[in-house]
């Protein structure tokens, strides 16, 4: 797919570089005297697990942030200003940047929000007919094919994406920076966005790019700076590097390695599916979910996943179908009925749907059943933190305290609380929609062992994943959504990547 | 929740060749409002129909009008201003004074414009710059120039003798009152401006995703101050216009403006959390508004009453809204 | 002739006053024998307002206006093209100024606000000369935001000091509405504990004032002098612990009175000399209370 | 954008074992204020320090304070209430109509609390179920309140007659005045609601994600109505009090109450874009407004320049408050 990586080579100008940087926030040391720099055509990875630094690190180059100590330069210059100038005269000196949170205004259009800010005008009036063909142009690079006066409300998280990675391609970047650009796509469209990386970088710009996906980096990547705690430990050739290597300089120890899947008998259905159907993505679907089973659903972006398990929970209503639990129909605009019955879903955008960001982790895991921490109605502080505690040790979440907002943890650990809210309340299925989106490889591990031993315990779970190589470690079964039916299972031991990803893409 | 999402796209951005429905479903349910409201008003009241009377609720409207296309800009990027009424009253406060002064009438009206363009931009760069929400800024704003204006005339109207540009200001031109020419060249102007501009843009991007304007390199604090300032200086050509239909400056006039305002754009479909809206929703919403006011006078309903009527159809009208949005949502859906 | 009659009434804002004066022109067109349509509306204190409604009974064909305008000045456009419109205007309570006044107005039913105020001073001045009292500090509780207030309060104080050198106001401050006016008073008690006595400018500020001097505990030491009749202010005077004397204009009296000009000028014979004089009524013993709840069982002014 | 990441941890959560100083920066910053207020208007005003005015300055804050208690959590929860002042008076005026038809007081009490409640999860249910924006919901019960209290009372206070329930309620009580005693139990009460049962955190969850509470099995829409019931609830009981202190039921009342409620807990450090604030943040609000209020009318001072002088406070404490808190958050950072 991709062509051979040329390293650029090593006379070839610095870009963009930090020196002695440190940035602190409040009770964590971000950033931490940190130095970097990147030359132009060079595809330098990012590495390190949640909360290490990247994020912080980009924000620096971007002018996003401004370091307490050390200097941000650019093209030899030195970033100037504070406050929104300071990201104008980054942008000005050719730095774009796609930001693990989504930057897209949802009421504008796509060619609106891909010009955002730098419409093509003349006399102050925006030439709409010219920007909409331009856009058009960008998008269709990078396989978007959506007209380009739709409203980006209307765009699947994964379209976003690709939009937003289309908005840095445009004018005459320098550096571009993508802070988890594919965390939310699948396989192929990952594909899409590696190829335009690796294109762009052969025009002589220097592209940083932070994955979790190890053989993402793999393919494009010609080295990769490995963080950890806020420190630049080391940055290395990807191609004279071994992964095991990476990723003990990413932890700063051996990475365990997955659990092994056990094969134990399941038993009764909990949950049946009977045709059903959702237009326009859901034709007819039909399955069964056993106690104590993992279920993985498998198919590409927009194949209406998403749909099925909102369907299921009731939190969209069906066009036909029904939804059984333990043998009896369950109705539709259910969701506390569905909550009641002991089930429990984690929404695919964590951050729009998942967390309270203001509220500490207590709450955020406690919501789903305030009740089990309250005395005579009212809430035990001591219970609280008990019963917190417990979800945070369980689930290996990395907090300072048990109150601390939510919204100051990294991804992955705010990911465990979400999935942690409904082991605190003891639900038997959950349905959990890409829960591992954006997290490290060391969380992602802790989360399939969490997975796996939840199963143990004879709860039930539907796993829905973009990833597919994490399918067959987690499940014991993969259903391949396609077409709006289900249209082929795998079970383990016999869950083979490349047939998923056939299954998934064949027709296409 | 589920009508933040379903409305986003029904949501009027610019007109496109291909006219959804959906769209602009909130247009159209705005102009049932008004059909049914004409329909109900001529069969019942005397006189609603005449020409004169139309006239009047052009007039009436442009009171509303002219201050709700600014507002509707604030509201869209997310703010809010509640200082209005205190505001036209300030002004025309203030422009009674330059006239006695003996300021030439044009400068006094630049000068008056100015003003309300300077008080304006305080809640504005308060903020722009330290973060100050609007509703405060405004609010305070409102208690300030309210006090002001009764303070320094003792709430007695300011009087401005004769004064011939501002008669002819009252004076209809084609049998059109001038206050209503100015509040629809405004209109298009407001319009043009919110769809073709990057300005208008900008005010858009900046209710949407105020974190993702600023990152793209938008000036959001100068655009805060800018609209900000943009509706000081609208309320201003409000409180001239009030001069000339009064002949004097008057520090009680237009109490409650600000309600009627706000009322008329969120009837209009914009959203009071920011990043939506249109203006031609507001014309509606401003219509709506005034054809109420007017109506329930002419059927000589009590004035008292006539306050439940307006509150009752302030609300119906933006249910109905809501409702019509989501039905075509969900039929277009498929 | 019992011809339908239909006319417009612009009330200035919401106090009971405007109650009465509603029902004055009801029952003053079935005491003429004609059957009445009236188109009202509320100015609530705003000039815009009352222009715009101006405008909107002009076009509804009305034959008459009767109006309290809201400003002198403020209002005269407004009149101005309904009288060009050929719709005779007939105020009440308040009135244009007086060039205006000739020009576009056909009756003005009047209590005169000085009057008001200075009925209520002369009776203030008799009780603090009764008192032996020749240096009474007062607190205004004002509504001073309307011009009529303004002027009440000069006739009170020039009649007040007329006879009372040594009168003197000690504090001003708005109490309008009644709620308001209970705070305010008794704020002013604790920055000026040594007032002889309140005046209330309007109903709602009289009572407040009373209600203030009573709860503070300070009944027997201070008095209130006020303007406007209600019931509960009948009551207190009825009772004559705290309030000693009311001024008033009955709203009843003086809209039947504005519709008969307005009548009048219907038919083409308006008041000669414009103003029609209405009795300010002046009340201040117990009986007169009792009298005035005797005859307003309704509680309407 | 700043002050958002700042003020987040500023903000007042629940009471913590750890008593961070920026954490509570907010209500320090406040009683600086509160007290920069005693020293100014014990120096310049007579008679502020009085046993008497500091009573009187307790019985005005109960007017806002009591509806405030309930603003702040409906604030929290991203909602607004514009309706409260109307609702006080509508209510004074139900009680007083109750009491003249002769129902026996402590019944006419519960029945005007039951009118209040319903009343006001009428807007609550319109946000809950339909989707109608709350500011539009009590916008219109504002003016549906306002018009039929003035409708059936003809603006005139309707008498209630010697009623000794009503006359206790206004006596002082151990010389404190009842409404402040009722005014402070609310307080411990909404304070321990907002932090210690799963009604109030729930408040805050859906003021900072209604989504994400409404997915983790938060009964987001039965909230929404309830906070809105009891908001009117508030109301009435402050209805109730203004009877009892003035001895009658009156439509006039009340005028602009919302304004004090709301200025009051925005000044308090509660954000309106939901999803943090605090009662103790609130209850020095109430203080600062009424502080300014009474000082002021002792001071003798204006009436129309006081409400200058409110503004311009109103908009300095907001501001020095918001300073304080992002000052303190960057010297927390080393
Ligand atoms: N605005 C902020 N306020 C407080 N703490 C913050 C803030 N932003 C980041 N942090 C903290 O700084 C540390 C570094 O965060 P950063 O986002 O750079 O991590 P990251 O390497 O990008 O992680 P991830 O892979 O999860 O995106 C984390 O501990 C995070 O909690
Ligand atoms: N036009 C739309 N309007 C509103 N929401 C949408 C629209 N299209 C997609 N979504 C929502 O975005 C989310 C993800 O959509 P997307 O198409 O990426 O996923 P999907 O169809 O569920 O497929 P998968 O999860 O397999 O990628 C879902 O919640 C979906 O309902
Ligand atoms: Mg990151
Ligand atoms: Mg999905």
């Amino acid at each position: 797919m991709t062509q051979t990586l040329g390293r650029p080579d090593l006379a070839s100008p610095q870009i963009a570089s930090i020196e002695g940087c440190t940035r602190q926030y409040p009770g964590v040391l971000a950033l931490d005297n940190a130095t970097f720099a990147v030359a132009a055509g060079e595809v330098r990875a990012l590495l390190g697990k949640n909360g290490a630094g990247k994020s912080t690190l980009i924000r620096l180059l971007t002018g996003a942030e401004r370091p307490d100590s050390g200097t941000v330069r650019i093209d030899g210059e030195e970033l100037q200003h504070s406050g929104s100038s300071r990201a104008q005269d980054a942008f000005e000196k050719g730095v774009r940047v796609v930001y693990q949170e989504l930057s897209l205004v949802p009421g504008m259009t796509l060619a609106e929000n891909l010009f955002l800010g730098r419409w093509p005008r003349k006399g102050g009036v925006i030439q709409y007919a010219n920007m909409e063909a331009e856009a058009s142009q960008a998008m269709g690079r990078l396989g978007l094919d959506r007209a380009p006066n739709t409203l980006v409300a209307s765009l699947s998280p994964a379209e976003r994406q690709l939009l937003e990675i289309a908005r840095v391609l445009l004018g005459k970047p320098k550096l571009v920076i993508l802070d988890e650009p594919t965390s939310s796509l699948a396989a192929a469209e990952a594909e899409r966005v590696m190829a335009a990386v690796t294109r762009i970088a052969s025009e002589g710009i220097a592209v940083v790019y932070v994955s979790h996906r190890m053989n993402e980096i793999r393919q494009i990547a010609h080295s990769a700076t490995i963080m950890r705690d806020g420190r630049i430990i080391d940055t290395v050739d990807v191609k004279g590097a071994d992964t095991r290597e990476i990723v003990r300089l990413m932890l700063g120890a051996e990475a365990s390695k997955a659990a092994a899947l056990d094969n134990r008998s399941q038993k009764n259905t909990v949950l049946e599916v009977r045709d059903l159907a959702l237009a326009p993505k859901l034709s007819s679907v039909s399955f069964q979910l056993k106690a104590g089973e993992v279920l993985g659903i498998a198919g590409l972006l927009g194949s209406g996943r998403t749909e099925l398990l909102q369907a299921i929970m009731g939190v969209r209503s069906q066009d036909r179908g029904e939804v059984l639990v333990d043998g009896a129909a369950v109705k539709s605009g259910r969701y506390k009925q569905m909550i009641a019955k002991g089930f429990g879903y984690t929404p695919e955008s964590r951050k729009e749907e998942g967390i309270v960001p203001l509220l500490g982790v207590d709450e955020n895991t406690l919501s789903t059943n305030f009740a089990g921490v309250s005395h005579y109605r009212i809430l035990s502080a001591r219970m609280m933190q008990d019963a917190t505690r417990k979800v945070v040790q369980r689930l290996h979440i990395k907090t300072a305290q048990t109150d601390t907002p939510i919204g100051t943890l990294s991804g992955g650990n705010q990911q465990k609380v979400v999935i942690g809210r409904w082991v605190y309340a003891n639900s038997r299925v959950l349905l959990l929609d890409e829960p591992t989106r954006g997290v490290d490889v060391e969380a992602k591990a802790q989360i399939y062992a969490i997975i796996r031993q939840l199963a143990a315990e004879g709860r039930s779970m539907i796993f829905v994943s973009s990833e597919i190589e994490e399918l067959p470690l987690v499940c014991d079964r993969v259903l391949v959504l396609r077409d709006g039916t289900l249209q082929e299972e795998f079970k383990s031991p016999n869950i083979d990547q490349d047939a998923l990803m056939a299954a998934c893409i064949a027709g296409h | 929740m589920s009508l933040d999402q379903t409305a986003k796209s029904a949501s009027t951005q610019r007109s496109r060749s291909r006219f959804t429905f959906s769209r602009h479903m909130n247009e159209l349910s705005l102009f049932v409002a008004i059909a049914v409201l004409y329909v109900v008003f001529t069969s019942t009241a005397n006189g609603f129909l005449s020409f004169n009377n139309q006239i009047n609720i052009l007039r009436d409207a442009a009171t509303i009008g002219i201050a709700a296309w600014a507002a509707t800009l604030i509201i869209i990027a997310g703010e809010i201003d509640v200082s209005v009424g205190p505001m036209v009253a300030f002004i025309s406060v203030v422009l009674a004074f330059f006239l006695q002064w003996g300021i030439p009438t044009p400068l006094a009206f630049a000068l008056a414009i100015i003003v309300g363009a300077l008080l304006g931009s305080i809640p504005g760069a308060l903020r722009a710059y330290f973060d100050v929400p609007s509703f405060v800024g405004t609010l305070g704003l409102w208690s300030a120039l309210r006090g002001t204006a009764l303070f320094v005339t003792d709430a007695l109207p300011v009087s401005i003798g004769r004064n011939d540009t501002l008669d002819a200001l009252d004076r209809s031109f084609l049998n059109i009152p001038p206050a209503a020419i100015v509040m629809l060249v405004f209109f298009v102007v407001f319009t043009f401006v919110s769809r073709k501009t990057a300005f208008g843009r900008s005010v858009f991007a900046i209710g949407g995703n105020a974190h993702a304007a600023l990152l793209s390199g938008i000036n959001v604090s100068k655009i805060r101050v800018a609209l900000f300032a943009i509706a000081g200086a609208m309320a201003a050509i409000s409180g001239i216009l009030l001069v000339s239909r009064l002949g004097s400056g008057n520090a009680t006039a237009a109490t409650g403006l600000e309600f009627d305002v706000i009322a008329a754009v969120v009837v209009g479909g914009t959203s009071l959390s920011g990043g939506r809206g249109s203006m031609l929703g507001t014309l509606l919403g401003v219509l709506v508004i005034t054809l109420i006011g007017n109506g329930l006078v002419l059927l000589g309903i009590n004035p008292f009453f006539q306050q439940v009527v307006r509150g009752l159809i302030i609300v119906i009208a933006v249910l109905a809204n809501i409702q019509a949005i989501k039905r075509s949502m969900s039929r277009n859906k498929g | 002739q019992d011809k339908d009659l239909k006319v417009g009434a612009i009330y200035m804002d919401a106090q009971g006053f405007y109650a009465g004066v509603r029902k004055g022109i009801q029952t003053g067109a079935s005491d003429a024998g004609r059957k009445l349509d009236v188109v009202e509306t509320n100015a609530q204190g705003d000039a815009s307002k009352e222009s715009s409604f101006i405008d909107t009974l002009i076009s509804s064909g009305v034959q008459a206006i009767i109006v309290s305008p809201v400003s002198a000045d403020g209002s005269s456009r407004a009149i101005r093209r309904a009288h060009d419109a050929g719709i005779p205007v007939v105020c009440y309570n308040t009135c244009l100024n007086d060039a205006d006044m000739k020009e576009y107005i056909s009756a003005y039913a009047v209590g005169d606000p000085y009057d008001f105020g200075h009925k209520l001073g002369d009776a203030a001045a008799d009780y603090f000369i009764a008192e032996k009292n020749e240096a009474p500090k007062i607190a205004v509780l004002n509504c001073e935001f309307v011009e009529v207030c303004i002027t009440r309060r000069k006739g009170f104080e020039e009649a007040l000091k007329a006879k009372v050198a040594g009168a003197k106001i000690v504090a001003n401050q708005e109490g309008a509405t009644l709620d308001k006016a209970v705070s305010v008073a008794a704020t002013m008690l604790t920055s000026n504990p040594d007032i002889d006595a309140f005046f209330g400018e309007a109903g709602g500020a009289t009572l407040g004032a009373a209600r203030a001097v009573k709860s503070q505990g300070k009944t027997g030491k201070i008095v209130v002098f006020g303007g406007d009749m209600t019931t509960e202010i009948a009551q207190e005077l009825a009772d004559f612990t705290v309030i000693k004397a009311v001024v008033d204009i009955s709203g009843q009296g003086l809209g039947k009175l504005a519709l008969a000009q307005a009548i009048k000028s219907i038919d083409g014979q308006p008041p000669e000399g414009i103003k029609v004089a209405y009795d300010i009524d002046l009340y201040k013993s117990s009986e007169d209370g009792k009298a005035w709840l005797k005859a307003h069982a309704d509680g309407i002014p």
